[in-house]
């Protein structure tokens, strides 16, 4: 990017913290609620755009990852478990679960694997909903508590918030790192040219794997916020429409623009709330707004962005080459 | 016996609405990448727009019926095609992904909002009498929606493979840039698609829409079933849209009978995966073919 | 980019500010189901309310206040529902209204009781009432009451020894099938085939093979409205001669409606519906299809009880006190003299669950025939 | 001198038709061989063959006397095995210098310490002197997929020897560069090979540029060796002006 386009986003960056911070004073629970769960949803949304945006593995798992956290979480919670225990070992699990989805990916690229992950997520909400005697089924897990940590308690509503936007913060610095990491370059080479990276020495197969353990983690680690801060899942919330909606999270904000994911949860979690005033029609005119958005810049809002922080530059947007590529 | 035959016929019934509906599906797929997930929606509105015309329009429900196939043609044929593929083909498949599901989402809300949530009984095509073949009793529904489908996919088998037009779109949906030094008018070709994926939507919609009702929220599951039978029969066939629908349909009836009701959706889903691993070219498939 | 963060923000903030707690209103907002799977139910809760309220309104409103009510969606989806009520809370509400599936309720009945606002919900799920809040009130039977009225009808009226069970897996079916199954353990009525669908499913072959295979002496189907619907068609085209028995949501107008001849015969419990022959409740189904142009079902009902309950409660205490309204709530009768636009006598409990009468009724050609009133649990 | 390269009696047939057939050669250290031959002849597929892109019907590869059975690429070119593309190949959204980073940077250290580490894996100043030495510094920072057709060839000379190869198999370096450019990436070629110790394999057609580059050139028709030797001596080699004229 250009150094014009880091000033901006630079910019930019600080505005959106300096709000984050100031916001939850001047809002109501209802408010503060919707920014966690903005938080959470980014968090989500972060790991998608790293196995797609950055890597190019289109993956419609998202959500189940975001589930098996989240029930991870919710279980172990209630049944007396110190929340770290459980954070963490929510995000190991969908590491290694990750991992394992990864393999499709060696044999199959873009729709395919995107049919392939949309089967996975579908599976896990079977599962979710039937193995009664462990995630208690369509009746869902109620009265998921709240941390403390380190004795400070984060029942309130901004707490919690506050929480949500910690574990934000360092989730984005870390992320930050490794896309910036030679692991963070060898995911884009993979993205754009597979089979040169491999001869320049990068293991595709290994990146790849990793490419989904990583993303999947995060997945999880949204999951396991989201469970205290809904205190109530139930697996309908983890279906389908949940991965698509992390997927349209991460294309209208920008697929492999790091700051893509934090305007796509905006846009998708704020957007509709914002638009309830239409009463009934809110969703259409959602639905509508989303189909212009792409119309106008398929490369997402930060993919305008940057088209418009260099005019000269004709588009050559991420998407276009991950999926012009001929993949595996 | 007798068990099993009901079985088959009304999972035949059933997968012959889901290749209907997988057939267009493969059809876009191959002459311009597009992945339709409003395409359970396509076969949802279809029978609204016959349901508004006797409504509003105050029409009798043959001439409705042209109505609602001409608007559904018009509407989901070339107007999606004008506003939301054209100008996002460029740029891969992701973006259109996405404004399809939005798309899903407006269809459905919008259906909702104007003409109620309330599932609406539709007027059966013919009468709703039942025939026994072999101690099974079938609802005469079933056999004229297979009947119908099996015809139409021959004819469309016909179309593509005897027509002039036909193999001008098939060779656009081999090779875009080969069929146009040929001479032959890329653009008009996709839209014909485009135009025939909106009529069989139309189609599958008064097939089931008697049976299924029409309700704002049926397209949910019929989509992804539809996208299932395309990928199970092979992406890159039409042939293949009905082995995968009827399999589908007979597969889900088989496992909710002998094995798990609560599993039924499972077992579709495996085969999807082990196809996609290990032929990815489909059941009927042709391996040259495979766009992996 | 800064703008559209700062505009979304804006909007955030102004969200919150709305339905400001202006004199001569009263606030009671609506939070339901009316995107995603919950949407038939959730629009009739709607129009249910919005029709009482509109009634109360041009009388003149409760003790001189016009009602607001602002009808928020929560998508069938919890997480949508807890942020909608809270929401509605921010707003300052007299009580909150909704929602319908059970879920959304457990999530948010929580935060109503921590602001102390009486929630009526159209929620059936028996454990709602059973956590000890003392701020939830159903509209309706709970699943805990009405399942026993059936069970004891499957053992005296029909003598069944052994009973299928067809059932809807979501949170509504799955409810009501484990009530019902425990109903069945402690009258020692043998389930002998336990078959779960799928809401929207259309194509019952698999299991209605399935439930013949069974031989059970009669059939129970606890499904929503089209289900049902096309499980008779199926039923009757497999030839089922069993008595196929279920709730209202089995032989209600709609399901005759897409059923067809094949809903003849069907019996079965009606807690609340539009077609009892109550001259209240016919003039309401009247005055309902006449304004929405379609006939309304059993959460229609619900949402318009409960605005008149309010109502009634709250002129009966002469002031807008939430908690003495909530504790007014517990015990009370309130009968169609007191209040006509209870249609129907009706009484909370201590819990919050509601007693009324209710029915068994059966489709004979056609048309839905009570054949035996069942009184209230509590005489 | 050892053999860098040793191809023995390496046969690649597809569906019965022989693309490679039964052929063996040695390449010494610091040698630059040529492989020259009509089109069709299996130069290409001789080269996926070594590369382990393509698993050979028969025959054996070896690279400083270690077989490459079931290596993938990367495998190879971690034992100092690296190639440039016949066509443009280059990470057309990476910045000039992040391409060769990325050239270099999986043979710096262990998987971790790429994650923990520096950001350009300590390679930044090697990236800088290979830009320099390929006259790239003008457009350092662009993306490569901005750069001209003659740019982006250099670009993908340049991530070749990055990582200091031990062998380096160049797939047509000539095709598509024009004259000028053309001799600059020949001095450059011989100036690696010379100073870095470096053993090239070129296939090429442009015949100017192989005979002028390379100190022994291998002529392949219809899939078989025909004719090695000096480039003079192939040069009047009868058979070979037969395989590419016919007689």
């Amino acid at each position: 990017m250009s150094a014009l386009g880091n000033s901006v986003r630079g910019i930019v960056a600080v505005a959106a913290c300096a709000v984050l911070i100031a916001a939850p004073f001047g809002l109501k629970p209802y408010g503060i609620y919707l920014l966690s769960m903005w938080a959470v949803m980014t968090i989500a949304a972060i790991g998608l755009n790293l196995t797609l945006g950055y890597a190019g593995q289109i993956s419609l798992a998202q959500a189940s990852f975001v589930g098996i956290g989240a029930y991870t979480a919710a279980i172990l919670t209630t049944h007396g478990w110190p929340f770290a225990a459980a954070f963490f070992l929510a995000a190991a699990l969908c590491l290694a679960v990750g991992w394992l989805l990864g393999y499709p990916a060696l044999r199959v690229q873009h729709h395919y694997l995107a049919f392939v992950t949309l089967a996975f997520t579908t599976l896990v909400f079977l599962v979710l909903r039937n193995e009664e005697w462990l995630t208690k089924g369509i009746y869902g897990i109620s009265n998921i508590p709240r941390p403390a940590v380190f004795g400070w308690s984060t029942q309130a509503p901004r707490d919690f918030y506050f929480f949500c936007l910690g574990v934000l913060a360092v989730v984005s610095f870390a992320m930050w790192r490794l896309v910036r990491s030679p692991w963070g370059r060898a995911f884009m080479a993979l993205r754009e040219n597979p089979m040169r990276a491999s001869s320049l020495g990068v293991d595709t197969r290994r990146y790849t794997l990793m490419a989904f353990a990583i993303g999947s983690s995060l997945g999880g680690l949204a999951g396991a916020l989201y469970a205290p801060l809904v205190q109530f899942i139930e697996p309908t919330a983890f279906a389908l429409g949940l991965s698509l909606n992390l997927l349209l999270m991460v294309i209208v904000g920008g697929s492999g623009f790091f700051f893509g994911p934090f305007l796509g949860a905006l846009v998708s979690v704020l957007l509709p709330e914002w638009l309830r005033f239409t009463e009934g029609f809110y969703l259409i005119i959602y639905a509508a707004m989303v189909m212009v958005l792409m119309v106008y810049c398929p490369a997402g809002l930060l993919g305008l962005a940057e088209r418009l922080l260099k005019p000269a530059a004709e588009d050559r947007s991420v998407l276009t080459q991950s999926d012009k590529d001929p993949g595996a | 016996m007798t068990d099993l035959i009901q079985l088959l016929v009304a999972g035949l019934a059933t997968g012959a609405i889901y290749a209907l509906v997988a057939v267009g599906f493969t059809l876009l797929w191959q002459t311009s990448q597009t992945i339709n997930f409003a395409q359970g929606e396509f076969v949802m509105v279809p029978a609204f727009f016959v349901l508004a015309a006797m409504k509003f329009g105050g029409l009798s429900f043959p001439v409705a019926i042209l109505v609602g196939i001409a608007a559904s043609v018009l509407i989901l044929g070339a107007v999606f095609k004008r506003l939301l593929v054209d100008p996002m083909i460029r740029h891969g498949v992701l973006p259109l992904v996405i404004s399809t599901i939005a798309l899903a989402l407006f269809l459905k809300e919008g259906v909702k909002e104007f003409y109620g949530a309330e599932a609406q009984s539709f007027p059966a095509l013919w009468t709703t009498t039942h025939v026994t073949i072999a101690g099974a009793v079938v609802s005469l529904q079933n056999l004229v929606i297979i009947g119908v489908a099996v015809v139409t996919i021959a004819v469309l088998q016909w179309f593509l493979g005897r027509t002039r037009t036909g193999r001008c779109m098939q060779a656009t949906a081999q090779n875009p840039a080969l069929a146009r030094i040929l001479g032959i008018r890329v653009e008009r070709m996709i839209l014909y698609t485009f135009l025939i994926n909106a009529a069989l939507v139309a189609l599958a919609s008064l097939l089931i829409s008697p049976i299924y009702l029409a309700k704002f929220s049926n397209g949910e599951t019929l989509g992804i079933v539809a996208f299932i039978a395309a990928i199970v029969g092979g992406f890159n066939q039409v042939r293949g849209a009905i082995v995968g629908g009827l399999l589908l349909g007979v597969i889900d009836n088989l496992v909710a009978a002998y094995l798990s009701t609560q599993y039924r959706g499972a077992i579709p889903l495996f085969l999807l995966i082990a196809v996609i691993l290990f032929r990815p070219q489909g059941l009927l498939g042709r391996a040259e073919e495979r766009s992996v | 980019m800064k703008s559209l963060i700062g505009a979304a923000f804006a909007s955030a903030i102004s969200l919150v500010a709305v339905t400001a707690h202006a004199q001569q209103t009263v606030n009671m907002p609506d939070v339901i189901e009316l995107s995603g799977p919950g949407a038939v139910s959730g629009t009739n809760w709607r129009d249910g309310v919005t029709l009482a309220v509109d009634e109360i309104n041009a009388k003149g409103g409760i003790l001189g206040r016009r009602i607001v009510t602002t009808h928020s969606d929560t998508q069938s989806n919890p997480g949508v529902s807890r942020a909608q009520v809270q929401k509605a809370l921010d707003g300052d509400p007299y009580v909150l209204l909704g929602p319908i599936f059970s879920g959304s309720v457990k999530v948010n009945m929580v935060l109503a009781q921590q602001a102390e606002v009486p929630q009526f919900t159209g929620a059936e799920a028996a454990e709602i009432t059973q956590t000890g809040n003392p701020y939830i009130f159903r509209t309706s039977f709970g699943q805990q009451a009405s399942m026993p009225k059936i069970a004891n009808y499957m053992r005296d009226g029909l003598k069944a020894k052994t009973v299928a069970v067809v059932w809807v897996n979501n949170d509504f079916g799955k409810g009501g099938r484990d009530s019902f199954v425990r109903e069945m353990g402690t009258r020692g009525i043998k389930v002998v085939a336990d078959v779960s669908t799928e809401s929207g499913q259309v194509d019952f072959a698999a299991d209605v093979v399935k439930v013949k295979g069974a031989n059970a002496e009669a059939i129970f189907v606890y499904t929503n409205e089209e289900e049902s619907a096309r499980f008779l068609r199926e039923a009757r085209k497999q030839g089922i001669r069993v008595p196929l028995i279920g709730e209202t949501t089995l032989l209600n107008q709609k399901v005759i409606e897409l059923a067809g001849d094949a809903a003849n015969g069907v019996r079965g419990h009606i807690g609340l519906s539009a077609e009892v022959p109550i001259a209240a409740i016919q003039e309401f189904k009247n005055k309902f299809n006449k304004r929405f142009n379609y006939l309304p079902d059993h959460n229609a009902i619900k949402g318009y009880t409960a605005i008149y309950a309010i109502k009634y409660v709250t002129t009966k205490i002469g002031k807008f006190d939430r908690k003495l309204l909530a504790k007014t709530m517990h015990g009370l009768t309130i009968t169609p003299a007191m209040e006509p636009g209870i249609l129907i006598e009706t009484t909370w409990d201590d819990k919050g669950d509601i007693d009324r009468i209710s029915f068994l009724a059966e489709v004979v050609d056609g048309k839905q025939k009570i054949i035996q009133n069942l009184p209230k649990l509590g005489k | 001198m050892s053999a860098v390269l040793e191809v023995s009696k390496l046969s690649k047939s597809f569906g019965g038709i022989s693309a490679v057939d039964d052929v063996s050669f040695e390449v010494r250290e610091g040698e630059i061989l040529g492989i020259i031959g009509p089109n069709g002849s299996g130069k290409s597929t001789l080269f996926n063959c070594i590369l382990g892109q393509l698993q050979p019907s028969s025959g054996e590869v070896r690279i400083d006397g270690r077989s490459i059975r079931g290596m993938r690429p990367c495998d190879l070119n971690r034992l100092g095995v690296s190639r440039t593309f016949q066509l443009l190949q280059v990470f057309p959204q990476l910045s000039v210098r992040e391409n060769l980073i990325l050239a270099g940077q999986e043979h710096q250290g262990s998987m971790w310490s790429r994650l923990l580490g520096p950001r350009d894996a300590g390679l930044t100043p090697a990236a800088d002197r290979m830009i320099a030495f390929f006259r790239l510094a003008p457009v350092a920072d662009e993306k490569a997929g901005g750069l001209s057709y003659g740019q982006q060839k250099l670009l993908d000379a340049a991530m070749a020897f990055m990582a200091g190869p031990r062998l380096v198999l160049l797939d047509e370096p000539a095709g598509g560069v024009n004259p000028t450019m053309l001799a600059d990436l020949r001095e450059r070629l011989r100036t690696i090979n010379a100073e870095e110790k470096a053993t090239f394999v070129v296939i090429e057609h442009n015949m100017e540029f192989v005979m002028s580059l390379c100190t022994r050139i291998l002529v392949l028709a219809e899939g078989r060796i025909i004719a090695q030797g000096a480039p003079e001596a192939v040069r009047r080699n009868s058979k070979v002006i037969e395989a590419y004229f016919g007689n």
